[in-house]
């Protein structure tokens, strides 16, 4: 296992690192770029989705990517990436690149692009076994659209499809578990990972980036304008998702079940929901959020007995 | 007189052998010197639907099936219904002697009906050797060495269990005995002089194509009438050292070829039908991020299903319009397997000199069908044109000069240096929004007009890099056919029929309609009667020529949309038909 | 002098405001019987990127913003930097005193530093109050009642926390004060007749369309510039027993709208740019299987991406002839919200009527902006035009004399009645490959003549159905312009001011592109200098129509594709350098 | 719990059935269509993504679906269904069809259709929660098309396209666990079956037709000519298949795994691999046998495992 490197480190590392970007006060993800890019030793080629991130980390003249990259459409980013990988596979078997040159690839998908649109050619990949790792940052809607609701929107939460009002209580549907749909595909490590948790994102940053194959990392991005919450508060959201087991902070490596951080006290869920605007109608509404808290306590409780159990 | 032109339907049900015999018997042909030409018409890959197999032999290369056959074997009752029809007076007909058949009547034919199942039960105990006791007969009925078919036969048979390939050559042998018995005049066929030449289906070409081209990277979803493709290279790629993958779908295909051109192969992808509808969104793309791709895509007949295993010429407007955006392409239209193979070279060159996206527009009738050909058109000279890229050298001096590498740089050509992610000393951005040189997102339009000025510019000296209309025929004629693709054969032989009677006509075969020759077809076409032939219902050829000559009155249209390709006695007698009633 | 135009820019960063202080001025003015004309221009839901609004007010009925601004208040430097140079001589200009101008050279114009941040942090804690503050300081240089403003704001802020409110009423005053110590030189708007008119976008108008159609299902994927449609139709159609639902992906929006369809109900799906190419193979599928079918399409400026939140007309290619085969479709055209509506309900009529997919082309410069319209063209008298559809009495005739429904029955003009799964009496049988009268896989291609000319006969009536090129001006006059969508206004105000200075100008607006009416526009353009103006580079609509001249000489192409509509000034300008150079 | 029919009564209620089809000889098709058709005591809507079955089963004039059908294209199947649907359920809120008029509708596609190309529209359908049968006919290749391999393709099977020979050994790659993907999704009900077990394959249709939501049955359908068997052996072919735990008949109903059948004796995976052609160049190669027999063994022992536990 590689040490877990400092924040210091990090800082330093990515000093080189273009810093401009322009996504909305207070959005996660700058500090996502900067860790993916920072915790790379090897020179990093990305293949990126349509969507927030990549609108607003490649405007110029603002851009945050100091690596090669191309900017696909919306469904595509593990179908190009896919190809990219086994291209330089060829290159290398034919010797026009050297055979120990290692480049890690990185797609990058929103919600939208990676549990709607983009889960065929996800699932299509993984099949195939490419030395890949797919990032998804999961806002939980369709945000550079103008908040819609994705399969990845939890449970209650309004959106402009899925709007709170005379017939509907926000979306009625669960999110899918994206995870264990990738896991499924039991590739060799799939992970969870929150933006307010920087030393576990890191290493499991730095875990997928030795790893050989396919690898998956679904990481916690609080939205300001989609979620509806105050510009300084998105570290403090995406912490008490995790505490709050809504967003447990868990992994699959190799088929064994590791959860990697239990909170010393699990707070409700409620503490969480009602920080945001997009659940501001379930206050009162006593009878969905324990509902809200049932569905994540089960699951919790079910990650609880799988962790250090292997299951493929 | 040795007969120097010849044409044999085998037909039957998918799975018993029929296609099989034709093929035996076409190659055959082939090694005697005969340019062979071969259609086939299969419904499915599931056993036991009507399925046959036409070959047309003559020694002077010929593209067209004909209008009649010679010689028909039925192996199903359906079968003679279907065909018997088909077989010109004095022609030959072997049927089974299983059949029910009163009532059929036959034509003015030798109509031989023989035990074929029965000494296939007798002998083997298994019905399905019927065709090569078949084969036998047509053998002695034509005069064919019996050690040419069974050379040929064995040749067919490579890799079988021993017992198989005997059992075989016995068929073969009672075929011809049983041909002694019945056959009451025999056919003398010719012997030509290059036994050595190709025998190649379009799909074949284009993957030989592609590999002399130096493709190494090959990414498609199985769809007929393309899918050989995918199986050959799958086969044969890894060999020179390139990937072959099939993927979860058509989306994903296209999509995988544009990440590996980017890194900096040569890419190709092949599909048909709804495969290129779903290819459409990733088209636009490669158009506006300005990634050099090959698509080859092999017409079926439409819309949506349709009948997936037979040919059209129903994706003009979709191939030539599809995408949104304004989407810069180009469309070369091969005939034969020379330009398959040819036009398959030609498009790696055009799209990495031009950086676009090339389309090779094919057809079930030629994608499928194969044809004797004097060559594979492949030299040690054929250069692989890789455009402007960035050398190692040329990206180093950024590092020097401390400025950063611009994919997109607006040059008076449009073209700009391609670099590839990994090549020390520049940062290589693809971008499928508008953007700046550098290849960032311009959010604020400020490149937007040069942008799109630089992609018009690139598309002005395309013309001059791809295939020019086939013209054959006198200029002075004052009438001109004009098609594409598959129609090559029909319409030759059709011109010279109406030419022997005087009708004055020439055709002219398009081979780029993307860009078009214009100026051209519009001298070529001035003051003439046009007639334009094309295997479409919506006379799609015929309104995208219209912009070179508006409403004018003369253009008259041929239209067959029943799957097949057309013969060359329906465009002579419908031409006639036109010019007595119209013109 | 009153004054009866105005037109207004509020230009700054998404999600400062500037947007809503258009709307709030916007809807006030029309309130006081103004017709409005918005345009909206911004980047993407992400805060921060330069965004704004232009409004233009007219007592006459207008459709065009016009060329120059006669007020701007920017926000920030860079919207002062370039928006500056849009303002009319003697019109008004207001700035934050915030900002450091040294480089910048006002026109001749009103120029204001006024300190709008400073009086919002001072009051309010919140720089977001500059916009309510700045619509103040506007409302006192119109003498616009400070009551209408004030109706207006607490109009659009309803729903809101009191003090939210309260504190813009304040800054709404603070406006007003600010403006008396400043202004030099007040405006004096008019004030019309009529404040009831109604104020919509093309995607509200579309949305509400549908419902008035009696569609009862939409499926559709969020895409800009379209998604309001899904975003109405979602709050709205469960109202009225309908279903809206949101796919994960184009692909599957459009599948289950032919589900839908299939099951009886009328059905709609919404897209954009990428997501049409998705569509492209249902598209083909709903020809084939004969599905009736609403598609709203709202173009944006490509290819691929592009610049996903502005305007084009690039997709008219596209739209006219993506999918592969002969795939049948109407394509209607609207300019403004009452043609949204009203093609809306013409579409679905003609869907049922005809069993074919209907495509309603609109862009983005529509979509998304909003007019004053005096009505929205709905009355009871509008029927819902079904077509064929079988009886559930016709149903139970198949019962009883045994015979079996046909879906695809042969009828003389091509159009057989349509059954739904489930009515008793008729198994219900669609397919997407070609196919019996029954509904089965036609296999050994025995109707495939019939169908083809059946789906053909079907489109002979439909030009009946659409509506006709909109003529404006002299049939005599020498030249004409022709243009589609969002050009309306420009052209309209163009022509007028051409044939002021007596260029002799007509325009012809086409409002259905498939069918064309060819013959009507061939007559019209007959002799005459045509002008086509058009939003994209590739000349697609002057492409198209040169079927209907072919190569003539004096057609000349006026195209723009920097994402923003036409200007009347622009076309004015153009047209006159065309004419002294080339005629 | 509805009782199992018996093949008699099946004979009697399919007698109204039209038996033709123009499958190959030996094709698994026919038995399958009768026992979906003739398990359910409901009208049936069927939507029929392209492949082998939907070709076969409705040539003119040899129909086997005496019920209303539509044919889409190769993807859509589940899409399509969700739209016919969703329709029905606004048609009954709307009175236009009486509210208790229960029809079943469902969706049917190849291994292609499913796994592959036609992933993203079943999973957003089951994420959607429509009340429909997802039923897939697993025939482990693109077989209409002529045996192109898919991802339900076995790993070491020779297809057109993963053709062994020099290069390969075979498809490279497993098959997907499409049952734990589907099952990821927390569906009320999935299910594995075979044709060589009608019985269990008829219970499972019928509990399938009695659940609300979406259900997905996964059935294992041999195919003559790109397996490589005689026509005769099919049922016998997939019998194998189970008794060697390759496909083990198992359902998942409410979250409880359940093993529906344990062989009793549990047959080497070779019995069945080496009685087909596609897998005959693996005689001899005892190594990749013993991988595949492994694997095999892996997952038979996680689903004993897991057998009457609730995962979800
Ligand atoms: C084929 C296609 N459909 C729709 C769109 C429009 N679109 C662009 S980004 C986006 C939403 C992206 O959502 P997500 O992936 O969650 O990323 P986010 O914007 O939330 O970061 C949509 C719907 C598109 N570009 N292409
Ligand atoms: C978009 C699209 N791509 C490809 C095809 C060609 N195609 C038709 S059926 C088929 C294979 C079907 O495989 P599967 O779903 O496993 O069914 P099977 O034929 O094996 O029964 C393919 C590739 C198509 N019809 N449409
Ligand atoms: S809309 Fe949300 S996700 Fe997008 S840039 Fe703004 S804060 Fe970030
Ligand atoms: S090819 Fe296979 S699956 Fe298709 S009909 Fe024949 S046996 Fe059945
Ligand atoms: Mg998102
Ligand atoms: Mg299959």
């Amino acid at each position: 296992m590689k040490r877990i490197i400092s924040l210091k480190e990090l800082a330093e590392r990515t000093a080189g690192l273009a810093s401009g970007h322009r996504a909305c006060a207070g959005c996660s993800f700058p500090s996502i770029i900067r860790m993916v890019l920072g915790s790379s030793d090897y020179p990093v080629v990305v293949s990126n989705a349509t969507g927030c991130l990549e609108v607003v980390s490649t405007i110029y003249p603002y851009s945050s990517w100091p690596c090669s990259w191309i900017h696909v459409a919306f469904e595509n980013a593990a179908a190009v990436i896919s190809g990219v990988e086994s291209a330089y596979k060829a290159l290398k078997r034919r010797g026009e690149i050297p055979q120990d040159k290692k480049i890690v690839f990185i797609a990058i998908g929103g919600d939208g692009g990676t549990y709607d649109i983009g889960l065929q050619a996800l699932s299509g990949a993984l099949e195939r076994g490419h030395d890949f790792l797919y990032l998804l940052y999961d806002n939980q809607a369709y945000m550079n659209t103008g908040i819609q609701r994705s399969s990845a929107t939890p449970f209650g939460a309004s959106t402009t499809t899925s709007p709170a009002g005379k017939y509907l209580f926000g979306k009625v549907q669960d999110r899918k578990e994206i995870i264990e749909i990738v896991a499924a595909h039991r590739i060799p490590y799939v992970a969870q990972a929150s933006i307010s948790h920087w030393g576990d994102l890191i290493k499991k940053l730095r875990k997928a980036y030795e790893i050989e194959g396919p690898k998956f990392l679904s990481v916690i991005a609080p939205c300001v304008i989609g979620w509806g919450y105050k510009e300084s508060e998105t570290v403090e959201i995406a912490r008490l998702a995790v505490e709050t087991c809504f967003w447990p902070l868990y992994e699959i490596e190799k088929g064994v079940y590791r959860v990697n951080y239990k909170p010393k006290e699990k707070l409700p869920v409620k503490a969480w929901l009602l920080k945001q605007e997009r659940f501001s109608h379930l206050n009162g509404r006593e009878d969905l959020i324990e509902e809200i808290q049932k569905r994540v306590d089960e699951k919790w409780e079910k990650l609880l007995r799988l962790d250090g159990l292997k299951v493929f | 007189m040795k007969i120097k032109d010849v044409s044999v339907r085998i037909a039957g049900l998918a799975g018993d052998g029929s296609l099989l015999a034709g093929e035996i018997l076409a190659f055959t042909l082939k090694r005697r010197g005969f340019y062979v030409v071969s259609v086939k018409d299969f419904p499915s890959n599931i056993r036991g639907l009507p399925t046959n197999l036409t070959i047309r032999a003559n020694l002077e290369r010929i593209y067209s099936w004909g209008d009649h056959i010679d010689s028909l074997i039925a192996f199903e009752p359906s079968a003679l219904k279907n065909h018997a029809g088909d077989v010109r007076n004095g022609g030959l007909i072997v049927v089974d002697e299983e059949f029910d058949l009163k009532n059929f009547q036959p034509n003015d034919v030798y109509f031989y009906s023989v035990p074929l199942r029965k000494i296939a039960r007798d002998l083997f105990r298994r019905e399905i050797f019927k065709n090569v006791i078949a084969l036998g007969f047509l053998g002695h009925a034509f005069n064919i060495g019996h050690d040419e078919l069974r050379n040929t036969l064995i040749f067919y048979l490579k890799g079988k269990d021993e017992k198989i390939i005997e059992a075989n050559i016995k068929a073969l042998d009672e075929g011809y005995k049983l041909a002694e018995k019945f056959v009451k005049e025999r056919y003398e066929i010719e012997r030509g002089s290059d036994s050595n030449r190709y025998y190649l289906s379009g799909n074949e070409a284009v993957a030989l194509g592609a590999i002399a081209s130096g493709c190494r990277f090959f990414s498609a979803y199985p769809i007929t009438p393309s899918t050989e493709v995918l199986e050959f290279l799958a086969k044969y790629l890894p060999k020179y050292g390139g990937v072959t993958i099939q993927c979860e779908d058509e989306i994903s295909s296209i999509n995988m070829a544009i990440g590996a051109s980017f890194a900096g192969l040569r890419a190709m992808t092949a599909t048909s039908g709804p495969g290129m509808d779903l290819k459409t969104e990733a088209l636009s793309l490669a158009s506006m991020a300005e990634i050099p791709l090959v698509i080859y895509h092999a017409q079926r007949a439409g819309p949506s299903t349709g009948i997936p295993t037979k040919t059209s010429q129903e994706d003009i407007n979709h191939i030539l319009f599809a995408g949104h955006g304004d989407v810069s392409r180009v469309v070369l239209v091969p005939s034969t397997p020379e330009e398959s193979f040819e036009f398959t070279f030609k498009a790696f060159n055009i799209a990495e000199k031009y950086q676009l996206p090339v389309i090779i527009l094919s057809e079930q009738a030629i994608s499928q069908n194969q044809q004797t050909i004097d060559n594979i058109p492949y030299n040690e000279n054929l250069d692989w044109e890789r455009g402007k890229i960035l050398t190692d050298e040329m990206a180093l001096q950024y590092l020097t000069n401390g400025k950063s590498y611009q994919r997109y740089e607006i040059k008076d050509d449009g073209i700009s240096f391609r670099g590839f992610p990994g090549q020390r000393g520049v940062i290589v951005r693809y971008n499928s929004n508008e953007k700046t040189p550098d290849g960032f997102i311009d959010e604020e339009c400020e490149y937007r007009d040069e942008m799109v000025k630089k992609r018009i510019r690139k598309l002005e000296n395309i013309i001059n890099d791809i295939p020019v209309p086939e013209f054959y025929g006198k200029e002075s004629a004052k009438n001109i056919l004009i098609g594409i693709g598959s129609s090559l054969g029909a319409m030759k032989e059709a011109v010279d029929r109406l030419n022997e009677e005087n009708y004055g006509f020439s055709y002219l075969r398009i081979r780029s309609l993307l860009p078009l020759h214009e100026d051209h077809i519009y001298s070529l076409t001035k003051d003439k009667n046009v007639f334009i032939c094309e295997l479409n219902s919506f006379s799609q050829l015929r309104s995208y020529l219209s912009r070179i000559w508006g409403r004018k009155k003369n253009v008259f249209s041929i239209r067959k949309y029943i799957g097949l390709p057309f013969k060359p006695l329906e465009l002579v007698k419908e031409i006639k038909r036109i010019i007595k009633k119209e013109i």
